[in-house]
């Protein structure tokens, strides 16, 4: 983990309140697909977690919602702004555990890290499959980034609009659900647990450091308390406790 | 050439810049980033006698510059404490530290002390009694005088190490329990631990954090921090470590002219993992341009 | 539609926005701004039986997302605010307003209810108990749950409007003193009133107030005002006019969610005059978004 | 008084730590010279007081020093910024009291006022004559502007570096004081005081407000308690007490 300065090149509306925003500056430290950085931004005390999408040596891109004043200003941000940021953080999605065709799951904001994974794992010759679900069309993102890799989605919504309907377990009732990797809230990642055989799943929780020193975001598995800042974001399904 | 030595009960610190007890775990994800021999000392992580898993997730809550948190003292208890997490910090870190201990009855304290009374590189016990006390209605010890004296006493006779009683802000007269703790036998204080705060999510209608308050903590508590540590210091002649919202060097000057002896660095630390690298860089600087040269010089002038 | 009402002792106020007292004068300056009359109710200049010149300059410090004050109490006395500043009041404001009233013994209290009570326009009367009690040895009233019952029974005894007892946030045990006025016969709370603080100018090696410490009122203040605002309201039956850190419609929503029927106003009225209109123009909208029909139906929702 | 937004036309180091800021904006409501502007800053909670140096219908001209984290944040201001200001504070001086031909003491950073008042004077036709006391060379300021006044300022320093040695009292010694406008740190207010006929005197206080509510800056005066920030931060020497 390091703390620098990453430059902001462009901040775009992909969906209404959904911003995707591309920063250059280092990234050679990011080792895994899922791992996140935590922002500091002029006016908030703490520093706003948010997942790497994806990443190059020399530049990363992370895709938010606005959910609250942090993020408001983060989305307004303007390019050529230097952000402060501790990174990279979190241990990320282990690719090796789930064969060569896994079954990847992302639920709304959730989908940004899963892009991620699948994007590192097409570069290692893999062919994920994914579902991403989300509550309407409206939130629908990244399925051309998908289809860039060689991927077609399974897409989800709640009402119906866009793709089947339905939540993503509907949407895998019919699929190998072997090995899964899940990014989503947490009623979904529940979901997915009670339908899969093994899998990783990732998890959110408010934060202070981000980087392991203060036990704010600490939880009980079945292999003893975790960090999900520092040992996470990702636990392994067979020590998740609910 | 400045002087930013400072001497605590017998230690001498090379400046007087603590990471505070429960900001800085045992120093591993800090050794990472920086060499932590450059800090005055460590206080790390509060330990009770059994392990503690701490409170339900969330918490963390934001607040305008600081945080509430809720941890609840999560710690792997004392024993795993000494044998694996002091031997660890003994690796990455050189000079004594400070052994912050807490309980919810008088006994817990005691336990603790004397474990840490036999670990070498432990400088000073650092006595949290912000902590409820089980066998009094819950009530916190350090809101009572007759309570801190009790726990006072108790460390006191099982330790031949400097014991520091940590006093809680979320009271009506910081004087009061800081007279109590020396008559008792306190070598020394820290304060302030967090104040008693809440936070709300208004769309949720729920407490931020799931154990509904928590502590505040941060450059919001400052002027808090700092007109409790004078008071304490116009009541007492033991040393005090001041602490609460300490983010920069003019912050800790700030502190000793108000009486500090040493300060310590809590949630500074955690939004900006060089807080105290930082502030150290800087504090020979900001002497001389203040005309300060041996910082003990200015440890309570104000009258 | 949302409604913004809520009620208060029989007062019925068409929002719950009230600016706090000594920080919106008698409203003159603030008249010269916009229509008071938008405004729930006005808390006037705390009043003392006589003028008080209030104490020397500076008066004033910054801190982060806040400042401290050692006004004083400065006022023109009890009979040049009922002949003078009210009148002017009643010109400029056309609906109930709140009388707060301090002191430094029971009479001083008693003395300037008898009078405020006579005042067509006092709607409520509420009782600064943050001041040093000079028969007893100086400690706020407000620290002591005795004496604060004695100051809430006084005062009671004198006037047939509602008295709301304004509560001192420095103390260890807020619901023990609310508990107490609420059995003096308290109509109701209001609280906080300033986290005692202090800074020192490092550069000058004094206290930034000629009076050392001061008053810290501002958005640091606002957690610890939100806590406390809950333990009291679920300690006690009577309403509560929760303050301390508001600046936001948000922050309102928050404060009233903890347990507050009405709320006030401080600090930002300083630094931002339009603080008041812009949280009464935002709330609908807020309260639209929130799924808030009735204001009055998220009075401490939190359990 | 007013809420409004002037925007940061310029800023100038015209001595070391001592800069000018054009403003522009709606400054039809200033009246008087030696009212002052207070200034939010993002990132400090009370606003800045700075007197205004000299304006017309559409702009106006501050003058400050960095004394501290405020003012070197405004020093740092770029141009194009808005700047919430409320303006017009103060009762400013009353140029009518002094005769055609007053005696104007400035001290320091107290002299961008001074210079307002004698613009504003030219403006009428009178033809002030103007002290101004700085510690050294490095401090001297407006000695320009006033010329094209049509001013020469007496300058004194401390230590002689520019002008005459001394203090403004010193070279006040042989003009007539009859009638004296200041503005200037305390200890020279107080020697001007001393040895003037009468006069106009402006102070500083630490404020919150500025604008009269919050009683931060009072200070008693034989008329009674007077507001610096609203009954001054001109008194008038009669009813000044030290
Ligand atoms: C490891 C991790 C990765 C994340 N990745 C993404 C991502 O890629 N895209 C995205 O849109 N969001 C992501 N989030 C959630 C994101 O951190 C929050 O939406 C954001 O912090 C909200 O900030 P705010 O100021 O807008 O909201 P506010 O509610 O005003 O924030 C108040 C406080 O609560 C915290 N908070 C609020 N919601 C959350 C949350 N869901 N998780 C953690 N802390 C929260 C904030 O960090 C802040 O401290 C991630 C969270 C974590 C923990
Ligand atoms: C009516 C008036 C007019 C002024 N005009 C000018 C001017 O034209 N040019 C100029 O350079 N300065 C002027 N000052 C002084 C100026 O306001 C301070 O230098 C400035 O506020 C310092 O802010 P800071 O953050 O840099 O310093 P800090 O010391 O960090 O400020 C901390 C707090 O103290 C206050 N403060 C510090 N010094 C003073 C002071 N001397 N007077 C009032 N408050 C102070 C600040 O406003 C702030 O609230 C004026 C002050 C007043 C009251
Ligand atoms: C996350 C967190 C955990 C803490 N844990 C402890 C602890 O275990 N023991 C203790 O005495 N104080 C603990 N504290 C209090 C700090 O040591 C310190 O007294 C307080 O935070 C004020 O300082 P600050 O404002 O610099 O953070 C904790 C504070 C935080 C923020
Ligand atoms: C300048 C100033 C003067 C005050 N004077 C009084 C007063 O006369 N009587 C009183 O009860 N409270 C007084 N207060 C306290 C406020 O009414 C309020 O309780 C406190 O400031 C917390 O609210 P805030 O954070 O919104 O300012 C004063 C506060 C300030 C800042
Ligand atoms: S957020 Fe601090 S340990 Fe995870
Ligand atoms: S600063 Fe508020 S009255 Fe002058």
């Amino acid at each position: 983990m390091k703390q620098q300065y990453l430059t902001v090149r462009s901040v775009t509306e992909i969906q209404k309140n959904i911003y995707k925003m591309k920063l250059s500056g280092n990234c050679t430290e990011i080792s895994a697909p899922g791992q996140f950085i935590n922002i500091r931004l002029a006016g908030f005390y703490l520093r706003r977690p948010i997942s790497i999408a994806s990443w190059d040596a020399a530049s990363l891109t992370i895709v938010f919602r606005t959910v609250g004043a942090g993020t408001e200003a983060l989305s307004r941000v303007e390019p050529g702004t230097s952000l402060d940021v501790l990174m990279p953080l979190g241990n990320g999605f282990d690719l090796t555990k789930g064969g060569s065709s896994p079954l990847l799951i992302g639920g709304g904001i959730g989908l940004p890290p899963v892009y991620g994974l699948a994007r590192a794992m097409v570069q290692e010759g893999m062919t994920p499959r994914v579902i991403a679900g989300f509550n309407t069309k409206n939130d629908v993102i990244l399925t051309k980034d998908f289809n860039f890799l060689g991927i077609e989605p399974v897409i989800t919504t709640m009402d119906g609009s866009e793709g089947l309907r339905g939540t993503v377990t509907d949407a895998a009732a019919n699929a190998d659900t072997g090995y899964v990797y899940a990014c989503g809230p947490e009623p979904m990642l529940k979901a997915v647990y009670d339908i899969c055989g093994d899998g990783q799943f990732s998890f959110e929780a408010r934060m202070a450091c981000g980087f392991g020193a203060c036990m704010g975001c600490s939880c009980k598995t079945k292999y003893g308390y975790k960090r999900i800042c520092k040992d996470g974001p990702v636990l392994q399904k067979e020590e998740i406790i609910w | 050439m400045v002087n930013t030595q400072v001497h605590l009960c017998g230690l001498t610190l090379d400046n007087p810049v603590i990471p505070a007890s429960g900001t800085f775990g045992y120093g591993r994800e800090f050794a990472e980033l920086y060499d932590l021999d450059i800090l005055g000392s460590i206080s790390f992580k509060g330990t009770t006698p059994e392990e503690r898993g701490g409170n339900p997730l969330p918490r963390i809550a934001e607040c305008p510059q600081g945080m509430l948190n809720s941890v609840g003292l999560q710690n792997p208890g004392l024993e795993e404490v000494c044998t694996r997490e002091l031997k660890e910090l003994a690796k990455i870190y050189h000079k004594p530290v400070i052994a912050n201990i807490s309980g919810f009855s008088v006994e817990d304290y005691v336990t603790c002390a004397r474990a840490m009374d036999r670990e070498e590189q432990v400088g000073i016990i650092e006595v949290n009694i912000s902590c409820p006390n089980v066998h009094n209605g819950g009530m916190a010890f350090g809101t009572d005088p007759a309570s801190a004296a009790e726990v006072t006493k108790a460390v006191r006779r099982v330790t031949d190490k400097p014991v520091f009683m940590k006093l809680s802000p979320n009271v009506t007269d910081i004087a009061e329990i800081a007279r109590a703790c020396e008559a008792a036998g306190a070598d020394g204080l820290s304060l302030i631990n967090t104040l008693l705060g809440m936070r709300i999510d208004i769309q949720r209608r729920q407490p931020v954090l799931a154990n509904k308050m928590g502590g505040y903590s941060g450059p919001a508590i400052f002027p808090v921090a700092v007109r409790m540590v004078y008071q304490a210091a116009r009541a007492v002649r033991i040393p005090i470590i001041g602490m609460g919202g300490i983010s920069t060097a003019e912050d800790v000057i700030e502190m000793m002219m108000a009486g500090a002896t040493a300060v310590q660095v809590g949630a500074a630390n955690l939004v900006d993992p060089f807080a105290c690298p930082n502030i150290i860089e800087t504090l020979p600087t900001l002497m001389e341009k203040l005309n300060i040269r041996n910082l003990e010089e200015i440890i309570g002038v104000i009258e």
